[in-house]
């Protein structure tokens, strides 16, 4: 595989990955940028596992999804139905937080970094197709799951808490519940992407970790959509890609032309570019042409 | 104890620009129910288009400030009707529109600082807007003027505006359009103008802060605004949203903690320490200290 | 079956409800009747748990709800409507019926996770043929696959109906389904709530609407600002003295 | 829509495949990846400039080989992402690179050159970064350790009333390495250090900080920390009664524009040290001087403008030196060639001074320290 290839769709699979993880929560109206944190801290523990105690990668990545999994659940524990407000002022928390602690971690190179991450596999080849296979596996396995949701009583039940909480609840919903869980399985994916993350660089840095990667996610899905899984898919590589092309001129003026574009999005085409009837219209075509729509 | 007076009038200058800072946030709330997060980088804007004046007109005080307060007031005009039509649900904070909204205006203004102006380098204040001369100096006590003038102008601010939205006819006007327009319009209150009322007024605020944080800081640069939304939003949301009285205890309270933090403790754990804290106060009271008022 | 005993809530210094005791025999349409700022929608909403009462106990069949979480009397079957016809936009009307009905959240997890796309689990079949049911009683078979958003205001009433019914509810509480509706749709939306009460089940309705609740209800309970005035059959309302001075000639 | 987002997806995909299209076989490309637009976009513009004027004087005298040079400028915009797909862009078949800028975009992208044996030279981060990339980089400054305390310790040395000192540390990437190393060179002088006053990298007012610092009475302050930072530590300083401004040393991080657009006439009498010496009468350094001011509304070169011109220069050398013909089909080979060369210069004319390489390392670069005086650097004394 051509290596710019390679890192694009690798970079934009990590990107797909976390704006999941933001969207899974932004469900019921949560914007947990915890998921941010959640990257550094895993990705940081399975580079210091495979450096420093020589633990095989498949486990440090495991290893990673679990530390995800197992923050976002406690934190959970409490902000499981918390107003946004409150969710958001975690996920700074923890932000900060995760960037003192690292950055004062001798063992974790501190504000050096750690370098020189193993090959996977132990050559650069195998490294990369190891990247690629797991991540899109991942993608796999996680698109599928949202599906999964968006399509159950537990994707309407979110929809419900999004719109009116008071509505959901009386309609039967568990919102802490609900809450818990999609917090859990979205910091568990972001601490998976973290470590997949370094391994594509072979370096860790804090500054990978910062709030223009919430931004990246953010615009990814609110420009996409954030109703379905699907705007998410289609606006990662483009918003990622396209500036590639740029010329230089109009590369300078990159930053302002994203910020337009959600601006103008959001203003024009608030669900974003990818709506659930957009989405419905194609699922309908595929599942069957003019038979009657089910709900799956 | 010499040191903790300093210190403690170090944090209250800190706070003082998070005073400023959460109030013209409050306004905009309690008048248009939006979530500016990027405030900050708007009054950053203001605080350049200052600076230019200044420089064009030799320094020339009355200028750069009536420049700074115009370019504020403008810039709140024309993104009123965007905020106004990303917002889905009235009568209650779109946290998610409205903010995601002001985050794509606040990557605009960063990055146009970073580009057209002084070449992306920090810009600096005259001397005769922003003394270093201390005002008051025992020891390491001092005070300077920019000090005084902003957290003066900070309690007269919330003060006045406090009392104009609760307390007098146009004020309740704005809250009642920014509550439910259309009933608003039905008791007769002329909406546009008010309207437009309400967003010059948070503009003329802006400009004001612009300056009086050029007084204090005697420089900006593109990324100022971006340093402190975090905090000026997390001091919203721990005071209470809207909570004008709230965010003025909370702000200052946060700039004393900041500098205690600094002073006797470590810069370095500085904002972790902070955002702990405040994350306590929000888990157990997720209304914040002082109550919603909105 | 739903016994309210000596509720009162207020708030700051508005008393809501003050003392109130009400009790719905099964199988019946009860009306709650009362002008507005009565308490009959903060009734309502300290039944399903939204409100937590100052005072007072709820016990439906006998076992006490007051202090339970709104979700699990909803599951012990309370349902109800709101008065601004609260549907999601997003959502088509068969989504936003089917929406009524929901599980423990591992249940539904893990019944959501193992299928294959485009496969529906049995819950699910049974889910949507429920609601398909649903809409059919509410006479909007027709219209499953459209937006919510397209509703218009009368159907909207309607969907709240069907996606109260389909959680199978033993009590349904019906806040204001006719307020801003006319004449023929006010006959319809009665005709559904006797159908629904042939079903079997329990219907409480609130509303301003004297006539309508007039016609409807079996027992009718008027409040008045947060107390019980007066409780009784449809006729006797009509000629009690302390409910038409609360209307003042309203009537 | 849905077609125009398939077209832009295949373009997107395609265009990566094709790369950014073969160097020309009539000219020597050499890219650089810079930061030109984000936070430290001012600094990518005067990186840039310096290695176009290098470029624009070869191809002034001849070229390389005869064949013409150009600097092509590609943007990582202080970002990792971009910053490693760039450079896997780039090593399909560049010959050699210039940058990565900042330590972010250094440690996504550098592997991948590493990984495909090309030298792309990161003439602007310390030696703790570029080492971990050697043969494929060189580091432009000379260890830590070795270097920064014996020039620490000479700043000292002028002062013998100095018996205490403080210093400003920010915690970035390699600076509390060279805190570390500013310690070893004052306390083997006797010299009491008192404490370090770490400074938040998002801070905005700096009263608590410089309370804590003065507080612990010092006679003489160093700062490790952004130059904005610093700046306004000095204001701050100065406000609260500090006078002994030589007393004061910047780190020769802190020596960019930034300082002194902050600081302006409150810096007059602070020192600082650095490499490279702007009053030094050169020629070549006086056009170069002059182009910078004409450019640049007749500010002073800073001090950072002349690491890509060298970088440029030296390219040159390596290819004229080993005899690399650019021709696509030695590319491994003449990489390497370069890689080798540069690893062990000797006697390389820079612009300001020679100096050799060993082992990646250079060993004989000078260093000067300086006292500020209305934005320019004077001369105080030269360390060897």
């Amino acid at each position: 595989m051509p290596l710019p290839l390679y890192y694009f769709l690798s970079i934009t699979a990590v990107n797909i990955l976390l704006s999941w993880a933001l969207y899974l929560p932004y469900r019921v109206g949560q914007l947990h940028f915890i998921t941010v944190a959640n990257m550094a801290i895993s990705g940081y523990t399975a580079a210091w596992l495979v450096m420093s105690l020589n633990v095989p990668f498949a486990w440090a990545l495991l290893a990673g999804f679990a530390l995800g999994g197992i923050v976002g659940w406690l934190v959970s524990l409490f902000i499981g139905n918390a107003p946004t407000f409150a969710v958001v002022i975690v996920g700074f928390t923890f932000i900060f937080i995760t960037r003192t602690v690292i950055e004062n971690l001798k063992a974790v190179g501190g504000a050096m970094g750690i370098f020189g991450l193993p090959n996977i596999g132990g050559s650069p080849g195998a490294h990369r197709w190891t990247i690629m296979a797991i991540l899109a596996g991942l993608l796999l396995l996680v698109g599928f799951l949202l599906h999964r949701f968006d399509h159950s009583r537990l994707g309407r039940a979110a929809s419900a808490v999004f719109m009116d909480k008071e509505l959901a609840a009386s309609l039967g919903v568990d919102i802490r519940g609900l809450g818990r869980l999609l917090q859990t399985v979205s910091c568990t994916v972001a601490g998976g992407a973290g470590v997949l993350y370094g391994f594509i660089y072979k370096s860790f840095h804090l500054d990978f970790f910062t709030f223009a990667l919430v931004g990246i996610a953010m615009t990814v899905i609110f420009v996409g959509g954030y109703a379905t899984q699907w705007g998410t898919v289609v606006l990662a590589p483009i918003l990622y890609g396209v500036p590639l092309l740029f010329p230089p001129s109009i590369q300078e003026w990159r930053i302002v032309i994203y910020g337009a574009l959600l601006v103008l999005v959001l203003v024009l085409k608030p669900e974003g570019f990818i709506t659930r009837r957009f989405v419905f219209s194609i699922e309908s075509f595929l599942s069957g042409v003019r038979k009657k729509r089910n709900i799956l | 104890m010499q040191v903790f007076i300093a210190q403690v009038i170090n944090g209250l200058s800190l706070g003082s620009i998070y005073v400023l800072l959460v109030t013209g946030f409050n306004l905009l709330l309690l008048v248009a129910m939006i979530i500016h997060f990027s405030y900050p980088q708007v009054v950053v804007f203001s605080m350049y288009i200052a600076w230019v004046v200044l420089r064009l007109t030799g320094d020339n005080l009355f200028l750069g400030i009536l420049a700074g307060v115009a370019s504020s007031i403008a810039l709140n005009l024309v993104s009123a009707p965007l905020f106004q039509k990303v917002m889905a649900k009235r009568g209650e904070v779109d946290i998610n529109s409205t903010m995601v909204l002001s985050m794509g205006i606040g990557m605009i203004i960063t990055d146009v600082l970073s580009h057209s102006f002084n070449q992306g380098l920090p810009i600096a204040f005259p001397e005769s807007l922003a003394s270093e001369a201390p005002i008051v100096r025992v020891g390491l006590i001092t005070i300077v003027s920019g000090q005084v003038w902003s957290l003066a102008v900070g309690i007269v601010a919330v003060a006045g505006f406090f009392l104009l939205l609760y307390r007098t006819r146009p004020g309740r006007a704005f809250r009642a359009i920014a509550e439910d327009p259309n009933g608003a319009r039905l008791v007769g209150i002329p909406i546009l103008r008010t309207g437009l009322y309400s967003y010059a007024l948070s503009g003329v605020l802006g400009g004001i802060i612009a300056v009086l944080l050029a007084m204090l800081l005697g420089s900006a640069s593109p990324g100022l605004g971006e340093q402190v939304a975090h905090k000026v939003l997390a001091v919203s949301i721990i005071a209470g949203l809207g909570n004008l009285a709230g965010g003025l205890v909370v702000g200052l309270l946060l700039g004393v903690l900041e500098a205690i933090v600094q002073g006797y403790v470590s810069g370095s754990w500085s904002n972790a320490i902070a955002f702990v804290i405040m994350l306590v106060v929000i888990l157990v009271r997720p209304k914040g200290l002082f109550g919603t008022k909105l | 079956m739903l016994r309210v005993s000596g509720l009162s809530k207020s708030f700051g210094a508005i008393q809501a409800l003050n003392n109130v005791d009400v009790e719905i025999a099964r199988g019946m349409i009860h009306g709650i009747i009362g002008p507005n700022g009565s308490g009959k929608t903060t009734l309502f909403n300290c039944v399903t748990g939204l409100l937590r009462p100052d005072a007072g106990t709820i016990a439906l069949d006998g076992m006490e709800i007051t202090s339970n979480r709104p979700e699990i009397i909803a599951r012990k079957g309370i349902r109800r409507t709101f008065q601004a016809g609260k549907l999601v936009p997003g959502m088509t009307v068969l989504e936003n019926v089917m929406s009524g009905v929901n599980d423990g959240i591992g249940m539904a997890a893990v019944d959501a996770a193992l299928r294959l796309p485009f496969v529906r689990s049995r819950r699910e079949t049974e889910i949507h043929d429920r609601a398909m049911a649903a809409l059919a009683m509410a006479g909007l078979e027709a219209s499953a696959d459209r937006w919510a958003s397209d509703l218009v205001w009368t159907e909207r009433q309607l969907v709240q109906i069907a996606r109260a019914l389909v959680g199978e509810p033993k009590l349904l509480l019906l806040d204001e389904p006719a307020s801003g509706m006319g004449v023929r749709e006010i006959e319809k939306v009665e005709e559904i709530i006797r159908t629904v009460r042939e079903s079997g089940v329990t219907v409480v309705v609130v509303s301003h609407d004297v006539k309508m609740l007039m016609n409807l209800s079996d027992l009718v309970t008027v409040l008045n600002f947060g107390e019980k005035i007066a409780e009784g059959v449809p006729a006797s309302i009509r000629t009690n003295p302390r409910v038409l001075e609360a209307y003042l000639g309203a009537e | 829509m849905k077609k125009a987002l398939g077209v832009l997806i295949a373009a997107a995909l395609l265009f990566s495949l094709v790369g950014c299209g073969q160097p020309a076989p009539k000219e020597w490309t050499i890219p650089f990846l810079n930061s030109l637009t984000g936070a430290i976009a001012s600094i990518g513009e005067y990186l840039e400039w310096g290695a176009e004027r290098a470029a624009k004087e070869i191809n002034d005298a001849g070229g390389i080989k005869g064949k013409p040079v150009r600097v092509v400028g590609v943007d990582t915009a202080l970002d990792p992402q971009k910053g490693s797909t760039e450079m896997a862009r780039l090593v399909k078949d560049s010959l050699v690179a210039l940058g990565p800028v900042p330590e972010p975009v250094i440690m996504a992208a550098m592997p991948i050159a590493v990984e495909n044996g090309m030298p792309s030279i990161t003439a602007t981060t310390s030696l703790e970064y570029a080492q971990k990339f050697f043969p494929w980089t060189i580091s432009w400054f000379p260890s830590t350790q070795e270097r920064l305390a014996p020039l620490v310790a000479a700043w000292a040395k002028q002062f013998p009333d100095m018996k205490q000192v403080v210093q400003f540390v920010e915690n970035y990437g390699p600076w509390p390495g060279m805190a570390d190393a500013h310690v070893a060179g004052i306390t083997g002088l006797g010299i009491k250090v008192l404490d370090k006053v770490e400074v938040p990298s998002d801070a905005v007012t700096f009263g608590p900080l410089v309370v804590k610092a003065l507080n612990e009475k010092p006679d003489g302050i160093v700062f490790v920390c952004k130059p904005a930072s610093a700046a306004k530590l000095i204001k701050e300083l100065k406000s609260r009664g500090w006078k002994n401004m030589d007393h004061l040393l910047l780190f020769s991080s802190a020596d960019a524009p930034d300082l002194y657009a902050t600081g302006g006439k409150d810096l007059n009498g602070a020192e600082i040290y650095n490499y490279i010496n702007p009053g030094l009468d050169s020629p070549r350094w006086n056009a170069f001087k002059q182009a910078y001011g004409d450019s640049h509304k007749g500010e002073q070169p800073p001090s950072l403008s002349t690491n890509y011109y060298d970088a440029v220069y030296m390219i040159k050398d390596a290819i004229e030196k080993t005899g690399v013909t650019g021709s696509p089909g030695k590319l491994k080979a003449e990489r390497k060639m370069i890689a080798d060369y540069m690893q062990n210069v000797k006697g390389f004319h820079g612009i300001m001074f020679d100096w050799d390489m060993k082992e990646g390392v250079p060993t004989n670069k000078p260093t000067y320290i300086f006292k500020i005086q209305d934005g320019q650097k004077v001369m105080v004394q030269e360390v060897k």
